[in-house]
């Protein structure tokens, strides 16, 4: 028994010690060679939530590559170290530790799912690494802004409640708007946004909060019927989403139904679970990419991913519906470090991102920062959806909601 | 006045719509071996767990040396001197032989919390090591109860039950499933004990042989009442008592 | 809130709560079933359904195989499955002699596996359904309006419970499992296999889940993830004694109506929180659950 | 009685055979193991870097919820399923006591963990009349509706935006850093450490394992059972607490998410890997196992099924544990 005891202790030791191989000691900033910079990326590569990270990673990583076959970035080529956050606190918190402390980057492109996200926040502005997120709200971290903390390049939550509110209001001529969102913090905070916005143009709003893993939707449509609204936004995950339009078709609900981003990843699969074209007679879909998902303006990003990663391509699912947005944010770390001059530090690249602006081609809107706000993309595009056509709605839907420091 | 250490008076119990136990008194003399015997189904066992306090009369008193008992929680029956055996042995089968005794010895580990958290006392642990070598578990000690045959696992459970230090014993069948040898011990220590450390003893028992050998006094139950008491001889000879076992024969037949 | 409405809000409560009930009770039986004999909370059950819905999904859309091929093989498929999981895999756990919980943290490994698995093929991500067994179609009862896809997952819920409560009263296998159940050693000395029952019914416990798949993964929609509404299931069973097969299906139903209750007369964000207030609230009253046989006193 | 006697009353006359023989509970091999736990535990921060030192603070954390769960599950054999739940009352209470206070650590710390464990006891005296798979659900559905309530209770908890722990002070002192925490950390592991082998080796030890063995003969051997049960299950809630506590002082953050079922099983599943009733496996089962998923970041896509695979692969081969395995494997080697 000692004997074995003694010897697993001292593996441990070892490995310990194994886990801690020195840094490299010498360059000024982490992670930075004459010929090379390190960029840590983390997102779910794994379990229930690597939907919203496997491809987003993939996505900022082929337009890394692309990056470095073009030359790099001021002769530098990008060194990525990739890590897995299980779209988990504690392990969020771990990778960015293990990239931070023990892979020494230079600066962290990663993370997409908000909450756990949020849990790195203190750590991050701490350590005075620049942070620019991928497809992450994380709002929490957002808001109030700090010096090494960017992110939102899908979506502002906030501007995703308050968008829609505009756009029933203005649009749909709404005056009573039926609004059902999740129990979590993309709710919330959608839901915050939603209810300022709705004040101020004078909306009615009637609030369902749902939990995503609900089985039956119909208490809280029931309830919405019988509160008689006009127009009904749901700003829920694409599964929830789904069975409200459904259940919303059975019960001979016919008002308007607005889906805000959070549900469109695949609005072809989204009409078979529906399972009736009837259903979307009067549906609207809100979007933030520049495109449809292949078309024309965003169709290089879906020939690159083929090409890059032709066996994840021949996947059923594949590209994930969140693919493109991994592309956004990888070109604002390239630009920042362009920009940041031949010789970035941290703070040099912090500074050059607090004041970036650029148009993506990606996203609906630009990308952009400023003294206050830390929220990369803040426009939406509207789409009446018929089960087959996508149509563009002309004007622009903005949330009044506005960060009070 | 004979002095007695446990009488139970009127003693009904119900299951439902059967009873059990139908107004029993029983009363133990300080000092003796009081044996309780009937055909099975008579109540003995019933009865035996009342007084212990596993089961609850539906009617009746049970009195401890004067003190009535009847509503005590079972787990008080320890401290006030009543230790028990189990008719299918009930050992910690996973806990190791020293460590079924010391659990025997927790009444007297001390009460507060302190007591609860620190070493045992060592005149406690003395006492344990004495009543393992008494009955020779000494060499089985760290061994697991489970693994211990059959006849030593009923030793460990008397060593046990004497753990407590017990004014009353209470033993269910201590010699059922044992061999004749091991049987005239059993008879050798339970008359040992009486007599030289005088605990009392009341036992439930199908060995009639056991029974009539160490007993001082016999009572005999059917269908849950009394229909007989005495001494061993006196019982032997009650034509009611030959009756009931000659009737269980003739079913068990 | 008008009178008129909470007539309304109940009837529909109560309607939806009913139907909804009844995907748990078909759950709630699969579960009930293993536990009966094996005394095992199978924690993989709901990776059960979900993997038998990937299977009849493949079939039905990716084979293009027709209906009345796909249902009898995605049951085959999954009484198979679970049944060798049984001998292969719990029967080795089972003799390894560990403690009783062992079984469960091997059905929760079970339960990573599919998942990962499933994963792996690259369907996991985007919810999912298939071409319900039946077209539904909605229909009022009073003011409560249901679907004829609805009223089939009721039907086959009473219909299953119905099959098992005469299979185990009346075949000569049902007997058998009820012995195990009672007293797994006696069950052996008098001749019954051990091993080829804990097989049939991890089999029919596979089997349940297949039926349940097909029934409602149109409804629920399939995700890898779907396994989770298990828990409503284990719900179900526990309000209804978890050894009762009529218990699973009421507790089934009333996990149904209280969600759709709580929902539309308290919050619809409590109605996550109504099962648990239920199980809660029924094992204080009543520790053994509603149906579940009285908790016997120990003989000494 | 005489020895002859006793010689009469036993069957086999010769000694036992040596598999009898349980483990004795001082051997040197624990004494040895004990301080080479110490060793390595104040070594670490002097050669691993910040990262390491979370993931040891992470599982530090693990250990102390495993030793919790041992003593109601392991100790009693009560299968409690809500730990999370206590868990995540410690954490927001210290979190809470020092945002709004600026409460000492050690203070925080202590009213974290006789919170939780007050909750447990009230919890653990409606709960523990129920047995079995019963206890276990009631459990597991008070943890539930406990992770509903962290969710929804906004005004205290945060709600779904979660909840900014402000960091752990004591006097002037503030912690910043995991390495800053890691003493604290450790020390309180080896506290909580001691505590539960003082407990073990206790009458109150023995009263615990007594009524998991047999409530009967524990009942007719003067032990109050449901007293004892819910003490149990108090002390378990108590350890949750101090283990929430413990992370409130390297972590920034904490989100109702991460405090599920999911958590609970986890730790069930370490106590049950390492070896049920045994300290040492607790231990050993929330380090290895934690580890074990930290290494399993590395391998994305197949992590599931890799997990899973251990899990099915310990029960059927390591039933005891991973500590007996290990212990039978190096015994047999040996022994030649």
């Amino acid at each position: 028994m000692k004997c074995t005891a003694t010897r697993i202790f001292w593996g441990a030791a070892l490995l310990a010690a194994g886990l801690a191989h020195a840094s490299s000691a010498g360059a000024q900033e982490p992670g930075l060679t004459e010929k090379t910079i390190k960029i840590g990326m983390f997102s779910p590569l794994s379990g229930a939530n690597m939907a919203y990270g496997l491809d987003v990673v993939n996505a900022a990583k082929m337009y890394y590559n692309k990056i470095n076959k073009d030359g790099g970035v001021h002769g530098r080529q990008i060194e990525l170290v990739i890590e897995d956050d299980r779209c988990n606190a504690n392990d969020l918190v771990s990778a960015v530790k293990k990239l931070v402390e023990q892979d020494q980057v230079f600066m962290l492109n990663g993370g997409s799912c908000s909450a756990a996200a949020v849990a790195a926040k203190d750590y991050v502005v701490r350590s005075k690494i620049p942070w620019v997120m991928l497809n992450a709200s994380a709002d929490g971290a957002l808001y109030p802004p700090t010096d090494y903390i960017f992110g939102a390049f899908s979506i502002s939550q906030y501007a995703v409640g308050g968008s829609v509110v505009d756009f029933g209001k203005q649009h749909l001529k709404a005056k009573k708007i039926g609004y059902i969102n999740h129990d979590d913090a993309y709710g919330a905070w959608n839901l915050e946004a939603a209810q300022e916005t709705a004040k101020q143009l004078g909306v009615e709003l009637a609030v369902e909060s749902i939990n995503a893993n609900i089985t039956d939707v119909t208490a809280p449509l029931i309830k919405l019927r019988a509160a008689n609204p006009d127009t009904i936004a749901i700003t829920t995950y694409a599964k929830p989403a789904a069975l409200i339009i459904k259940k919303a078709y059975e019960l001979g609900i016919t008002k308007p139904i607005v889906l805000t981003v959070t549900g469109t990843a695949n609005l072809s699969q989204l009409v078979e679970n529906v399972g009736s074209k009837d259903a979307l007679k009067n549906f609207y879909v809100q979007d933030v990419l520049a495109d449809v998902p292949g078309g024309p303006k965003i169709k290089w990003v879906y020939d690159m991913y083929k090409e890059s990663y032709p066996d994840l391509a021949a996947k059923p699912d594949h590209p994930q519906a969140y693919m493109p947005y991994g592309i956004a944010p990888a070109m604002s770390v390239v630009k920042a470090l362009t920009d940041a001059g031949p010789n970035p530090t941290r703070e040099k690249v912090a500074e050059v991102l607090r004041n970036q602006k650029f148009d993506s081609g990606v996203m609906a809107g630009p990308i952009e920062f400023g003294p206050n706000d830390r929220a990369a993309q803040e426009s939406t595009i509207y789409l009446k959806f018929d089960g087959s056509q996508q149509t563009l709605i002309p004007g622009s839907f903005k949330s009044l909601w506005k960060y009070k420091g | 006045m004979a002095d007695y250490l446990l009488q139970v008076e009127d003693l009904t119990v119900k299951f439902g719509g059967l009873t059990a136990v139908n107004r029993f008194n029983i009363a133990v003399q300080r000092g003796t071996i009081h044996a309780l015997i009937g055909p099975n189904g008579a109540g003995k066992s019933t009865t035996f767990n009342c007084i212990s306090r596993f089961y609850q009369p539906t009617t009746g008193r049970i009195l401890l040396d004067g003190v009535d008992v009847t509503n005590m929680p079972a787990s008080r029956m320890a401290g006030l001197g009543v230790a028990r055996t189990f008719q299918n042995l009930e050992l910690f089968g996973e806990l190791t032989v020293f460590e079924n005794v010391m659990i025997g010895a927790h009444v007297h580990a001390g009460k507060t919390w302190g007591d609860a958290l620190s070493a045992c006392p060592a005149s406690v642990v003395d006492h344990v090591e004495r009543l393992l070598e008494r009955t020779g578990l000494s060499a089985y000690r760290n061994a697991c109860a489970r693994n211990l045959d059959f006849g030593h696992q009923k030793l460990l459970e008397l060593a046990r039950a004497l753990a407590i230090r017990p004014r009353l014993l209470l033993l269910d069948e201590p010699a059922a499933g044992l061999r004749n040898r091991e049987i005239a011990a059993l008879d050798a220590l339970l008359t040992d004990l009486c007599n030289r450390e005088g605990i009392t003893i009341l036992l439930v028992e199908h060995v009639m042989q056991l029974v009539m050998a160490i007993s001082h006094k016999v009572t005999v139950l059917n269908f849950g009442t009394k229909i007989a008491e005495g001494t061993p001889e006196e019982v032997r000879n009650d034509s009611s008592v030959i009756e009931a076992y000659l009737g269980q024969e003739m079913i068990n037949a | 809130m008008t009178l008129e409405v909470a007539f309304l809000f109940l009837q529909q409560g109560v309607a939806s709560g009913l139907i909804i009930g009844s995907v748990y009770a078909l759950l709630a039986l699969a579960i009930v079933v293993i536990f009966k004999t094996s005394e095992v909370p199978n924690f993989s059950q709901g990776e059960m359904v979900m993997a038998a819905a990937y299977i009849a999904l493949y079939l039905l859309v990716f084979r293009s195989l027709p209906l009345w091929i796909v249902m009898p093989a995605t049951i085959l498929l999954a009484f198979a499955g679970a049944a060798l999981f049984r001998r292969l895999i719990l029967n080795q756990v089972a003799r390894a002699n560990g403690s009783p919980v062992n079984l469960v943290i091997a059905t929760l490994g079970l339960s990573y596996v599919l998942r990962g698995f499933v994963r792996q093929t690259g369907f996991g991500d985007t919810p999912r359904s298939f071409p319900p067994v039946i077209e539904p179609e909605s229909i009022l009862i009073g003011q409560a309006s249901v679907t004829t896809l609805d009223l089939v997952i009721l039907a086959t819920a009473i219909i299953v419970m119905a099959a098992f409560f005469w299979m185990f009263k009346y075949t000569k296998i049902g007997r058998a499992m009820r012995a195990v159940g009672m007293n797994p050693k006696a069950a052996q000395l008098v001749g019954v296999d051990l091993t080829r029952i804990h097989m049939i019914v991890w089999g029919l416990s596979g089997a349940i889940s297949a039926v349940a798949a097909l029934l409602i993964s149109p409804k629920v929609l399939m995700t890898a993830d779907m396994g989770s509404i298990v828990t409503l299931g284990f719900a179900a069973a526990i309000v209804g004694g978890f050894t009762s097969l009529p218990g699973a299906v009421v507790g089934g139903f009333l996990i149904g109506i209280i969600e759709n209750l709580v929902g539309l007369f308290v919050a619809s964000r409590a109605i996550v929180l109504a099962p648990f207030l239920a199980i809660m609230l029924v094992l204080v009253i009543r520790p053994q659950g509603l149906f579940g046989g009285r908790v016997e006193i120990k003989k000494v | 009685m005489s020895d002859k006697a006793a010689a009469m009353l036993s069957r086999s006359e010769a000694s036992p055979p040596a598999r009898w023989t349980a483990r004795s509970n001082v051997s040197p091999a624990r004494i040895g193991l004990l301080a080479l736990t110490t060793a390595v535990l104040i070594f670490l921060p002097f050669v691993v870097t910040g990262y390491v030192l979370y993931i040891a603070n992470l599982l530090l954390v693990f250990v102390v919820l495993c030793l919790g769960l041992h003593l109601v599950i392991g100790e009693t054999g009560q299968f409690a399923l809500a730990h999370a739940a206590f868990y995540g009352i410690g954490i927001y209470t210290s979190g809470l006591a020092g945002n709004a206070f600026g409460w000492p650590f050690p203070m925080s710390m202590l009213l974290a963990g006789l919170i939780a464990g007050a909750v447990g006891v009230v919890i653990g005296a409606v709960a523990l009349c129920m047995r079995d798979i019963y206890l276990a659900l009631a459990t597991f559905a008070f943890g539930e509706a406990l992770q509903w309530v962290f969710l929804n209770w906004d005004k205290v908890t945060g709600g779904p935006n979660g909840l900014r722990i402000s960091p752990a002070r004591l006097g002037t002192l503030e912690i910043l850093s995991d390495k800053q925490a890691y003493p604290v950390v450790a020390i309180t592991t080896l506290l909580m450490l001691l505590l539960t082998i003082l407990i073990s080796r206790s009458r109150l030890g023995r009263s615990f394992r007594a009524v998991r063995e047999s409530e009967v003969a524990a009942m007719a051997m003067g032990i109050p059972v449901r007293r004892a049960k819910v003490t149990a299950f108090g002390l378990s809630a108590f350890y949750a607490g101090v283990a929430g506590s413990m992370f409130a002082t390297f972590s920034t953050y904490i989100h109702p998410d991460s405090l599920g079922f999911q958590t609970t099983i986890l730790v069930l599943t370490m106590v049950v890997v390492g070896g049920l009733g045994s300290i040492a496996g607790a231990v050993g089962g929330a380090v290895v196992f934690g580890l074990i998923s930290e290494f399993l970041r590395q391998t994305p896509s197949y992590q599931e099924i890799i997990y899973g695979l251990i899990l099915i692969v310990f029960m059927m081969y390591a039933p005891r544990g991973l500590f007996a395995f290990i212990h039978d494997k190096a015994g047999r080697v040996f022994r030649g």
